[in-house]
């Protein structure tokens, strides 16, 4: 163990590439005195400028080339774009495709969260310094989180062919119904996979995790009786009970000079978003099977420690597997997979709930159908602010007085909570580095 | 096998697709990590520096800042062999688009302030910048690609490149062609084999993720398009997709894009 | 090979290995199945598939031997050959083979015998070579032709020497991108051999091997001179996968390569050698 | 159609089928998918098409109702028996390594006992072009051979032809003349039957038929004459080794212009049988398989050799499936390879008519 540091001395930590997040980004900041006096999360993912990009295309184009923000969550990326264009061509709602879009959701979900609680979230708390060494000591828990994740992209591959950046989907519905015997075997899959998911839960429930009360708005879509994924509107644990085309009214993103990436406001505040925000505000919404789990294990929500947004992912894990399986079971084969689409102009808004948070897109189409004005805002950029501030005072009531690599440890820890995703570049900038 | 290969995987302008497709491999991924050392991967925390030498080096995504050059120069003086994975860093991937526009206009657009932003002003793939020795299509690449490129490199032989067009492994597969059937404008017979035919066996028509195929004929193809109905412009936007600054298609988009006679 | 699966090669160790050149060299072989080696017999001009474990096979000459000595050379060109370069005494590869129509050695005795090859195109051809050199009183005059690109890439240059000595047997040797003339030695194609050559055209065997645009010129100005086309034998290469006429690469024309070749009657092939793309 | 057939009512088919499957097969028939008929496997006569029928011109192929009750009344669907037969993607062999060596065992898959219902004329010439170059040769194919030994052909006379068949001009069809179990002709209220072999026999013993009427002896007749009347014709077969001596024809590179070489063509054409040899290693390089995948003349890698390409470029590779299919496969099996189903010339994207480049290389007036 290091000797206690001066806890007013300067310091200056400088954590050059983040691992064991999805992309790459890097933390800067300087503490004098005591306090915290600059903190900035930077990222390193070069503007992309997809909005631009898909000025000109086709509707039907917009969900293939919005994938390619983030091989982490495409589904997010085509399914929020679709959903915004099929408010805006008014195509009514059809239980199957209801149905095969939570499933395919679930499929993001569980691929994303078993990845970060396993491979990622885990070494923290287990004290290793990367998955491949935790997987030495832990060879079946590793195994199990790798399952799972397959599972997840079985799903992902079922309804879209391919787990990353699948094809399956488009404006009115899928491409194409599975067959029978594909979601048989799917069902078998998942019945299997029941038992390694309540495992998962209860290993991520048992984590050594520190405490860290946090102040901080949820946000998330509410739907009356599903747990919030695809449709319902926007709600707080402030108050706030909007619905997607309002976004904007209460939503803003703003640059700030000595920063790096734009931020997002609620009505002028930081909020959260992601696994334990909307657990915190949909947790009676969980099938009956997940809740029993979650009292079984003692987890309780809402929750205001951050470190229980790993539980919160590990959770929707076994949410995913049950609800998926619930869905399959009762497959019936559609006359067809979608619903015709007639293009108009005008302007669609979304929202859904990536595997990290709510999604927010906006399309303003002409009468070909073509896309005159996008906007596409990531969870990760709506959480940038909240990490901050979580980061300093999370920071100071760890205490400054350990050493500069264990803060540098634990800022690492903080961050990866949140399990952002750098690489939804769509407004985050690489700017030049500030030094004292 | 004497000395257990090191592997790399570094990561430029991307959506981290690609690294996904090899974590995405499963308990085959545990296997590999028996046969190499992956000494860097951002993403699952191993980070040996880029000077460290490796054996195989995987580069995702495209060169977008000077930085990325220093880096990428750095990366190939210290891998025997570079290897390219996806679309972003085979032909510069959708972002590429911006090459052909003014993307000063663009950066101004998209961000209010465009003068802290250090990029170039395209998006290059590897190979404009330093020598690359195989390169694995596709956006994303598959698990599959990736460890038979790593399965067949261990052998000490080169990765087989089939370039040959969608169509031949739709066929394979039995499916039917919905551009004879529907008129979709499926882009399979310019596109290059590696997918299984994805889009087409689930009925959808093809967008040419997997980059242009050999000995590709744009000129017949896209006149063909316009005759299922297609509008010149959305031939060019057919061709200038995931793949738009692969020279088969960016010229292809020029072509429809009536811009041949401008320049 | 077996009848019962034709794609389905047997075992062998390598028990001999000679670095010929930097980039070719010969194999020893021996099947390791001993039933296999002795029932294993071939013709000058057939080859081998030879495999390379997890890599694919390629086509190879026999340059000589039986089951369980049997000589291969090999030029490291590509994926399959130059990892085969890499290979060590007992390791094991797999053979299937032999295949393809061979020289018409059993034809030509009696006859004056001319070779002519270029490039490593002289592997399938040195078996034959040594096999008239072997049986010298069955046949007439023995005239070797030789192009290489550089003269120290000539390959089996001390067995050149030898031939050089016997009786009634000439050799001539040119190199057609050296600056310079070594003694023994011309410059330029393989067509300014052509001359020197002392044979009785009405009574010989021609065998060449060789480049596609070599053997039309070479056979053309053969017969030209006043040789029978039949008696102008070439051993073609196409691409070649199955070795047995199913897969269809090597076809040229109506022809497969691999089972109505490698070595054809020159007019047999005389127009499709005119046209590319056959 | 020597000796006399039996008839059976519509009704009935869907006891054939079971016949048959009780016979220990599984039944591959005609199926809509995708907006078009292809061989899969069905469980029973509601799986089949009815009342459908197909317009084919080049680079089209739609099915449209024809208010009957038929099955059968359409050409043909986009592949024929070549793949049940000579599949996609054959695993040929494994080897496995270990301390001693390299150790070679054949993968032959146990071929399911396949009854194929609704086979053409054409498609039945072409699987006696893909016997004679799998098997009538020094090493036939036991891959091949394997699923050809398990094979029942319930073949049926074609009731109208496509505007892309010519098979009466290549002598195929419309009428099947030999090498099918059972024989089909489909009549607007029933099917006469033939048997054309002892399994053919044994399973129309199991089958209540009936002798047929002479109308409906008559309308099987009027049919088929109907059918034999074809939009286009192939030149006969002598006159297609004129291709070989036109290799410089103009048409060539005005047919390369269009062109795509995607090889749609040769993968539907019933007789093509290019593959190439696929090596699939095992990640712990343990073990690898070695299979073989369909090929075509139009890849570049059919043609490689070290260095070079023999056939560089989309002209070359044109005329070398021309003259290939109808000329120089007269040389190597007696015949030329086409048997005038027209799929390549429906299922080429661009729409490039077969007959009408093999005319126009020809400078044939059709
Ligand atoms: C009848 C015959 C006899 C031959 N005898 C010899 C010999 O004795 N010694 C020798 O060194 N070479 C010989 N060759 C040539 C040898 O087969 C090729 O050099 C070899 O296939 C190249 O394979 P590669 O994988 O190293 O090269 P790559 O360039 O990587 O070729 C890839 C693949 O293409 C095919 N291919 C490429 N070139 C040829 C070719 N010329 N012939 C057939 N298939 C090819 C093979 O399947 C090969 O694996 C012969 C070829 C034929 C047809
Ligand atoms: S079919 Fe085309 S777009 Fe679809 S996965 Fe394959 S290459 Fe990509
Ligand atoms: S060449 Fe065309 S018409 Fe002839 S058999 Fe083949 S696919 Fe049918
Ligand atoms: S060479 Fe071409 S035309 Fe001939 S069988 Fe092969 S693929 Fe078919």
């Amino acid at each position: 163990m290091n000797p206690a540091a001066d806890p007013n001395r300067t310091i200056d930590i400088h954590v050059p590439v983040l691992t064991r997040v999805e992309g790459e980004g890097s933390l800067e900041f300087t503490a004098r005195n005591g306090k915290v006096e600059k903190l900035y999360l930077r990222i390193y993912e070069p503007p992309r400028l997809f909005e631009k990009f898909l000025e000109g295309q086709d509707y039907t184009e917009v969900p293939t080339i919005a994938a390619r923000v983030c091989g982490v969550c495409p589904i997010a990326y085509q399914m929020t774009s679709i959903r915004a264009m099929e408010t805006l061509f008014g195509v009514p709602s059809d239980p199957w495709i209801h149905a095969m879009r939570r499933v395919i959701y679930y499929g993001e979900w569980l691929q994303s969260h078993t990845l970060h609680v396993n491979l990622f979230a885990a070494p923290d708390f287990l004290g290793f310094p990367d998955a491949i060494s935790m997987a030495a000591k832990y060879p079946e828990e590793v195994r199990r989180g790798m399952r799972l994740q397959g599972l997840g992209n079985d799903l992902l591959r079922l309804l879209g062919g391919r787990s990353v950046h699948p094809i399956g989907m488009k404006v009115g519905g899928f491409h194409r119904a599975p067959p029978r015997h594909e979601v048989a075997d799917m069902v078998d899959k998942l019945l299997i996979a029941r038992e390694d998911a309540r495992q998962f839960v209860a290993w991520a429930a048992g984590l050594p995790y520190p405490v860290d009360e946090q102040e901080f708005i949820s946000v998330a879509i509410q739907h009356p009786q599903e747990y919030g994924i695809t449709e319902g509107r926007l709600v707080s644990d402030h108050g706030l009970r909007v619905s997607f085309e309002d976004y904007p009214t209460h939503f803003r993103e703003y640059q700030v000079a000595h920063s790096t990436a734009y931020y997002s406001l609620m009505d002028g505040r930081s909020y959260f978003l992601g696994p334990l925000a909307r657990m915190n505000l949909n947790f009676d919404r969980l099938p009956q099977p997940v809740q029993a789990l979650a009292q079984e294990l003692g987890i309780r929500f809402p929750s205001h420690n951050m470190f229980m947004n790993v539980v919160a992912r590990a959770l929707e894990c076994y949410l995913a597997v049950e609800d998926s399986l619930r869905i399959l079971s009762d497959y019936q084969l559609p006359a067809r997979p979608f619903l015709d689409v007639t293009p108009r102009a005008g302007i669609g808004h979304y929202c859904t709930e990536a595997p990290r948070g709510m999604i927010y897109h906006r399309f303003e189409l002409d009468d070909a159908g073509r896309v005159s004005f996008a906007t596409m805002i990531p969870p990760t950029s709506q959480n940038q602010l909240r990490i901050e501030q979580n980061l300093q005072t999370a920071m100071e009531r760890f205490g400054l007085e350990h050493s500069d690599d264990e803060l540098r440890q634990f800022c690492e820890q903080v961050i990866r909570n949140y399990d952002p995703c750098l690489s939804c570049s769509t407004h985050f900038l690489r700017l030049e580095v500030h030094r004292d | 096998m004497e000395h257990k290969p090191k592997i790399a995987i570094h990561k430029f302008a991307s959506c981290s697709g690609c690294q996904l497709a090899f974590v995405n491999m499963g308990e085959d991924l545990i296997e590999l990590l028996q046969l190499v050392d992956l000494v860097h991967m951002a993403e699952v925390g191993s980070m040996a520096p880029e000077d460290q030498q490796v054996d195989i080096a995987f580069i995702e995504g495209s060169i977008t800042t000077p930085h990325d050059v220093d880096r990428l120069l750095k990366i190939r003086a210290n891998s025997a062999c570079l290897i390219t994975i996806g679309a972003c860093a085979t032909s510069g991937g959708i972002q590429a688009l911006r090459n052909n526009a003014d993307s000063g206009e663009w950066m101004r657009s998209v961000y209010a302030k465009p003068e802290f932003i250090q990029s170039l002003s395209t998006s290059a793939a590897i190979a404009n910048h330093v020598k690359v020795d195989f390169e694995l299509w596709g956006c994303p690449v598959s698990s599959r690609q990736m460890f038979t490129a790593i399965r067949t490199l261990l052998y000490g032989v080169p990765p087989l490149s089939l370039r040959e067009k969608v169509c031949q492994e739709c066929k394979r597969r039995g499916n039917v062609c919905i551009l004879v059937t529907q008129d979709a404008p499926c882009m399979g017979p310019v596109t290059r084999t590696g997918c299984g035919a994805l889009c087409p066996s689930f009925g959808a028509p093809c967008y040419t993720c997997y980059g242009p195929a050999e000995g590709v004929n744009t000129a017949s193809f896209g006149q063909r398009l316009i005759g299922l109905g297609l509008h010149p412009d959305q031939v060019a936007r057919r061709f200038a997709s995931i793949n738009n600054a692969a020279p088969a298609f960016s010229e292809a988009t020029r072509l429809f894009a009536g811009e041949e006679g401008k320049s | 090979m077996s009848v019962a699966n034709c794609y389905l090669p047997w075992e062998a160790e390598i028990v001999e290995r000679t670095q010929e050149t930097p980039d070719i060299f010969t194999w020893r072989l021996r099947f390791t199945d001993p039933e296999i080696a002795r029932q294993y017999t071939f013709q000058h001009g057939q080859f081998n598939m030879l495999y390379l474990y997890g890599v694919g096979e390629v086509a190879i000459s026999v340059m000589s031997g039986d089951g369980s000595s049997l000589l291969h050379t090999i030029r490291a060109v590509g994926r399959v050959t130059q990892a085969m370069m890499d290979l060590r005494v007992g390791d094991r590869v797999g053979v299937r083979g032999p295949f393809g129509r061979g020289w018409p050695l059993f034809d030509a005795r009696g006859q004056d015998i001319v070779f002519v090859t270029a490039g490593l195109g002289c592997a399938p051809v040195v078996s034959s070579i040594r096999y008239v050199v072997a049986n010298r009183p069955d046949y007439g005059r023995l005239v070797i032709m030789q192009s290489v690109r550089y003269r120290h890439e000539a390959l089996w240059a001390p067995q050149y020497d030898a031939w050089r000595g016997l009786p009634d047997t000439q050799v001539l040797l040119t190199s057609s991108r050296d600056k310079t003339r070594w003694p023994l030695w011309e410059l330029g194609r393989v067509g300014v051999l052509l001359d020197q050559a002392d044979y009785d055209k009405n009574n010989c065997y021609v065998m060449m091997c060789g480049p596609d645009q070599m053997l039309r010129d070479t056979a053309k100005t053969l017969i030209e001179k006043g040789v029978p086309g039949p008696r102008v034998f070439v051993s073609l290469e196409r691409n070649m996968q199955c070795a047995v006429g199913h897969c269809g690469h090597c076809q040229m024309g109506g022809k497969f390569v691999c089972k109505d070749g490698p070595v054809f009657p020159f007019p047999e092939v005389a127009a499709l050698m005119e046209t590319e793309g056959f | 159609m020597a000796e006399v057939p039996r008839y059976f009512p519509r009704a009935r088919l869907a006891e054939l089928i079971s016949v048959v499957q009780r016979a220990g097969f599984r039944v591959i028939g005609p199926r809509v998918d995708q907006g078009a008929l292809v061989y899969r496997e069905i469980d029973g006569v509601e799986d089949l098409p009815q009342g459908l029928t197909d317009e084919q011109a080049p680079g089209h192929y739609r099915l449209a109702a024809n208010g009957t009750q038929r099955h059968f009344s359409w050409a043909n669907g986009m592949s024929a028996i070549k793949p049940f037969v000579y599949a996609p993607r054959e695993r040929l062999w494994r080897v496995d390594r270990d301390t001693h060596g390299i150790h070679f065992r054949p993968l032959m898959s146990i071929a399911p006992r396949t009854a194929i219902l609704g086979v053409r004329a054409c498609d039945l010439s072409a699987l006696i072009l893909n016997d004679a170059h799998f098997l009538r040769n020094l090493y036939p194919d036991p891959y091949y051979r394997l699923r050809r030994e398990n094979l029942l052909l319930i073949a049926v006379n074609c009731s109208h032809a496509a505007s892309t068949c010519f098979c009466a001009s290549t002598g195929d069809g419309p009428e099947v003349s030999g090498g099918y179990d059972l024989l089909l002709n489909e009549l607007e209220e029933g099917y006469l039957v033939h048997s054309g072999s002892p399994s053919g026999d044994e399973i129309l013993q199991k089958l209540a038929t009936a002798r047929p009427s002479r109308r409906q002896l008559d309308q099987a007749r009027h049919q088929l004459d109907a059918c034999r009347q074809q939009q286009r014709a192939m030149p006969p077969a002598p006159r297609l080794t004129g291709l070989m001596s036109r290799l410089d024809h103009p048409s060539w590179d005005a047919v390369a212009e269009q062109c795509l070489a995607c090889g749609n063509c040769t993968a539907v054409c019933p007789t093509c049988f290019c593959h190439r040899e696929v090596e699939a290693p095992a990640l712990d390089g343990q073990s690898s398989v070695h299979r073989r995948d369909w090929d075509s003349c139009f890849n570049e890698d059919h043609s490689y050799l070290v260095g070079m390409l023999v056939r560089p470029d989309i002209k070359t590779r044109y005329r070398q499936w021309m003259t290939h299919k109808l000329a120089t496969w007269q040389e190597q099996y007696g015949r030329s390879g086409c048997v005038g189903c027209g799929r390549c010339t429906t299922w080429c994207p661009v729409g490039i008519d077969f007959v009408a480049q093999a005319r126009r290389v020809l400078e044939d007036e059709a």
